[in-house]
């Protein structure tokens, strides 16, 4: 069975591992020890302070086989992006150029860098172990995040966003980064990434195109991969949209990946979760797969498990409550998956 | 003798059949009657203006006319104001510069900014010459003979003029440029955007082409390629230009991406180096023909008139001093008598 | 007498002191010892090039020195690029047509862009003369001596060179165009903004002022006013250069307005008209003395050496012919033995 | 007391006195006989159409004095901008210029021309009799609309937006239009919004700036006028507030004067009709005040009158039945006012 929870030092080896086999395009989860180590800290931190409202903090999780204790997976949380450096998007808008005289009517689609989701929070780098890409686990280790905001809103904007990782291939070439933020940038696509992941950001605003791109002058290989998923990040796609998630024509400026938008309010996690009492089922359960949660910031863990809702509160089988380190009457906060 | 003067009423049948000749992409001048009638009107008011102060739209067109046939086989042109009643475009190729001292990266790239930075400029335009007249210097003749009325009426015009050079494009009038670039705002093909243009309708420039700069280095290898190059049939008129001291300055033709050509009037070889002196005529039947007539250097005669306007070529083996020695067939062409004044140059820059 | 040659590393406490006397606003010498040594270390380095096929980033600072006193009196310059390090901004004037024949109302509306375009090109700059030696055409020597230089190494400049002309501000040093616009984007003063500039420190324009065109229809008209025109100290340099062949051509300073003004390296005059000849010394003791020495017109002398470069001002009643008769002191500070070559140009455009 | 229908040819003289008295800033209704016939005869077209999804139709409507049978206002609906030229507006958006190394973050507003309301419906041009400016007048001119809205929804789309007008004097004198559009047209304020209403708006896309205007560079004056509506406008402009139009950053081009917008269906008047039987009071009414409007389009007519809500319908007085002339058991709509 998995649990999720923040990540320490210790996880280190673990993650960079898993950094490695990411591959290409997971900007924010660069296989570097000393920016790995750093985004450890940087949680750590986060977790130890009072937080009135949301600035620089960032949260990692980490999800654990808890049959082998070992670590499978992690994923991150920032509070807010854009608090240093502005944060670059590309807004796809059309433009509309008309002549009545000619009855041409013709609606362009451009891209505008902006910097339209600086200072709102943002989820990260789902990373997950090959062969534990089943359903439970990557929903858990995607909602568990949903599960912290829920308990700690004002750790978080009131809206959220996603990147999702856009296409390229094995070799990690991006058609779309081969056709516009090559010529910007004079390096490959590998090495921005790289770069987007361990270095401050001034170097966007430096090289970045500042006047809009029209959609139809780039190749069309370029053209079909705006706002394509990359097809490894499908299953969590759905994942995202399922929980209320939205495209709103924001892609990524590197490989043109889309970007999901919600109200955090609205998220399907976060509007059904609940807090309340644990209980403990004598047998087996016959009920859903739930999440449920418990602790507190450092101690905050989660795990996926059926159990049956009650009017007094949830009731779990044992082997759950062991999992949690909770027992029966325990405070838990839960959501059906 | 081949003389230059300015159009007249009659010429109408012959302009038209110049028009005809022309042949696509030539858009200034088409082979429609009224279009050339108004033309031609416009051309006879501009030159029956005595004085001018400042330019003001007048359309100065001459023709070529081989006096022994009485056959009108050529036509240049000066505009005294472009972009006054319909916006004149073009693009300028502009730099922007992204570096990155982190990086090491330092990229100049170069952008396409649509303007209209030639309004109320002159022009010299719709140059043509026929086929078969296509010889004996006729070509250097015509187009430059509208710089001897440019210094000799310089108030005429302002102090900066241009010239639009033809771009590329292949045998089938494709323009990489075009494909690449207009295509995607027009919704139109080259042909009908260009023949609009021609027509003084350019508005639906305003209403569909891209506001904001374009990065040239997005555009496709031949795209890119053709900026600022003329088509293969304009590099001897361009090398004709830029021997007379215009520059190209980054400024392209919207469409197909060919340079206009700049120059200051008086910097203008043939304007600078033109001088004016008294024209000293041997009578036809005077004994002593002057010497070295129809051999030696090419020389540019005009007169000094604006609407009786003339200039012929002639060659001496002695350079003119201080007065001009003509024949009397040569004066008659000019239309002067004994003592006039009279401009000349030398033909092509080498020769003084 | 008074020489030009390239600046050296003993030069520092001399530069230093004319630094000091610079004043405000004159940001490409300040008074700062390391800047300044540094200046001086990449000047020896670009002189020390023996051969150069495209240039790059080199910096040619010279200096005044009266070899009287051994006083270093003046400096001027030459960048072979700028913009390669950090990007080089400026604003081009450009013109928006907006026309409307239905309402007969055609606006051309003069437009600020800002750019690069400058980036790769030759710049002649940091012109700096002592009040004391403002007399007897040095000033007129000490910018022209550039064009020697180039006139003799054309392949270490680029095909255009420009200069930034001083921009309009009050004794305050305030700059009505800045407080129109720059001061809206920065939120730091006119000084402060343009000293980082000086400081090579330019990142900060791009991330703060506008991408897009600014109407210059919309300033207020003090800001409007002050667009291409230098301060009024700076209004001999400017006619100095026009008088060269340098034009104005809508290029103006991002915070002052200030014009660049720009010409292609051979059509500057004294590159034009400059002329190689050999150098025929009379010996000081030689009874025969050159005649006119003093008297007439003034002409520029340089040597044809890189790191030993060397310009003088000489007066001649009679003009050089094929071979230049120089006294051996003159000869002496040219850094030439008889017979090697040397080149000449007449000071101003109106003596030859 | 007042009643709302479409206008007819005969009110022609009428609703020129009208436009004279509006003045400047009206640009939807100019004091041009040919103009208002065109009005008129383009309100009756429509309401004369079957119409399946909105186009370019128009609908004008005029307040009647009823004790003088005189007409004291009117006002009107277009059923979607931008059909033959794109409708002009001016977007304000905030330009971020931000310098990490000197500390510097600006946020610069600027305007955008657009066409962001082009396709969707406009109500126009509220104008009523200085005698006449009371509130139950003005909000059964207003309102009056909205229930046709109601009554026809396949006829309007879905957002529908209104636009205040914008700060000048009596002389027709605008800093802002003073400051920018007179720059760009070589015409007085005046003049321009006169051929605004006459003319086509061509002369909007060949005349008008291209690229944004950053407003920290215009006047004071011009800057202060941004976004405020004339004061003349104050009172319909809070009926519009209160029904639930809400400000989106959204100006006029020449006056900048704001403009409002809403979904259609959460609109206050929308939400709340009712349709039902209309009732017989035999004697006077204690009830509210309610907008009842009945008849189909040529026939569509509205009156404010004291009513009481009952379980079969809406109890009237005999004088409001025939106002309307509705009897008893006639089908009617209503709303509280």
């Amino acid at each position: 069975m998995y649990l999720v929870r923040p990540a320490d030092f210790a996880d280190l080896p673990a993650l960079e591992r898993l950094a490695q086999q990411a591959g290409i395009g997971i900007t924010n989860f660069p296989a570097n020890r000393e920016r790995l180590n750093d985004k450890i800290a940087s949680s750590r931190r986060s977790l130890q302070t009072d937080v009135i409202q949301p600035s620089d903090e960032s949260y990692l999780f980490v999800l654990i086989d808890t049959s082998k204790d070992e670590i499978v997976g992690c994923c991150g949380i920032d509070a807010m992006v854009g608090v240093d450096t502005p944060f670059y998007s590309y807004r796809i808008d059309e433009v509309v150029h008309a002549s009545p005289q000619l009855q041409i009517h013709n609606r362009i689609p451009a891209l505008f860098l902006c910097h339209d989701y600086s200072g709102t929070s943002r989820m990260i780098a789902l990373v997950i172990d090959k062969a534990h890409q089943n359903h439970t686990a990557m929903s858990l280790l995607s909602k568990a995040r949903l599960l912290f905001i829920a308990r700690y809103p004002e750790r978080f904007t009131t809206r959220l966003f996603v990147e999702l990782r856009g296409e390229s291939d094995k070799h990690g070439y991006s058609a779309f980064w081969d056709a516009l933020g090559k010529h910007f940038f004079s390096m490959d696509f590998k090495k921005a990434d790289y770069l987007s992941g361990v270095s401050n950001k001034h170097f966007i605003a430096e090289l970045m195109p500042r006047y809009p791109i029209y959609v139809p002058t780039l190749p069309e290989a370029a053209q079909d991969a705006i706002g394509v998923v990359h097809e490894d990040s499908s299953q969590s796609t759905d994942i995202l949209l399922a929980e209320g998630f939205e495209f709103r024509g924001y892609v990524d400026i590197f490989d043109a990946g889309p970007t999901l938008e919600a109200r955090t309010e609205s998220l399907h996690t976060i509007a059904q979760q609940t807090m309340g009492k644990a209980l403990t089922l004598t047998e087996n359960s016959q009920g859903p797969m739930h999440l449920i949660s418990t602790g507190h910031l450092e101690t905050f863990r989660v795990t996926a498990a059926p159990a049956e809702p009650q009017v007094a509160g949830l009731a779990l089988e044992k082997t759950t409550l062991e999992r949690l380190a909770v027992s029966s009457g325990s405070r838990i906060q839960w959501v059906a998956l | 003798m081949m003389v230059i003067r300015p159009i007249c009423q009659n010429d109408l049948k012959s302009l038209y059949r110049l028009a005809e000749k022309t042949g696509i992409g030539f858009t200034s001048l088409v082979a429609d009657e009224a279009v050339l009638q108004k033309k031609i009107a416009g051309a006879v008011r501009s030159f029956a203006k005595e004085t001018i102060t400042t330019p003001n739209n007048e359309d100065y067109l001459m023709v070529l006319e081989d006096t022994t046939t009485g056959d009108v086989v050529g036509t240049c042109g000066i505009l005294s104001t472009v972009g006054l009643d319909e916006p004149f475009y073009s693009y300028h190729l502009g730099t922007i510069t992204h570096a990155s001292r982190e990086l090491g990266v330092h990229n100049a790239v170069p952008t396409l900014i649509l303007n209209n930075d030639f309004t109320g400029c002159s022009e010299i335009c719709t140059l043509f010459l026929e086929e078969d007249y296509r010889h004996s210097k006729n070509g250097q003749f015509l187009s430059k003979a509208r710089f001897m009325f440019m210094a000799q009426f310089p108030e005429r015009f302002t102090e900066k003029v241009f010239a639009e050079m033809r771009g590329v494009s292949d045998e089938n009038g494709v323009s990489p440029l075009w494909e690449s670039l207009g295509r995607h705002f027009f919704s139109i093909d080259f042909k009908e955007a260009d023949e609009l243009t021609s027509q003084g309708n350019k508005q639906f420039i305003a209403e569909l082409m891209p506001n904001n700069p374009v990065y040239v280095n997005l555009l496709p290898k031949d795209a890119r390629d053709v900026l600022g190059q003329v088509h293969q049939n304009t590099i001897p008129a361009r090398r004709l230009l830029e021997q007379e001291g215009f520059r190209y300055e980054n400024y392209v033709d919207i469409f197909d991406g060919g340079p206009s050509l700049e120059a200051r009037v008086q910097d203008i070889r043939a304007v600078r180096d033109s001088r004016l002196c008294l024209a000293n005529i041997r009578a036809t039947n005077d004994a002593e023909q002057p010497k070295g007539i129809g051999e030696g250097n090419y020389y540019l005669v005009s007169n000094a008139k604006v609407e009786a306007f003339r200039c012929i070529l002639v060659q001496r083996s002695t350079p003119p001093g201080s007065a001009m020695t003509l024949t009397q067939d040569e004066a008659d062409n000019l239309c002067i008598t004994n003592k006039e004044p009279v401009r000349i140059v030398e033909l092509s820059p080498y020769s003084r």
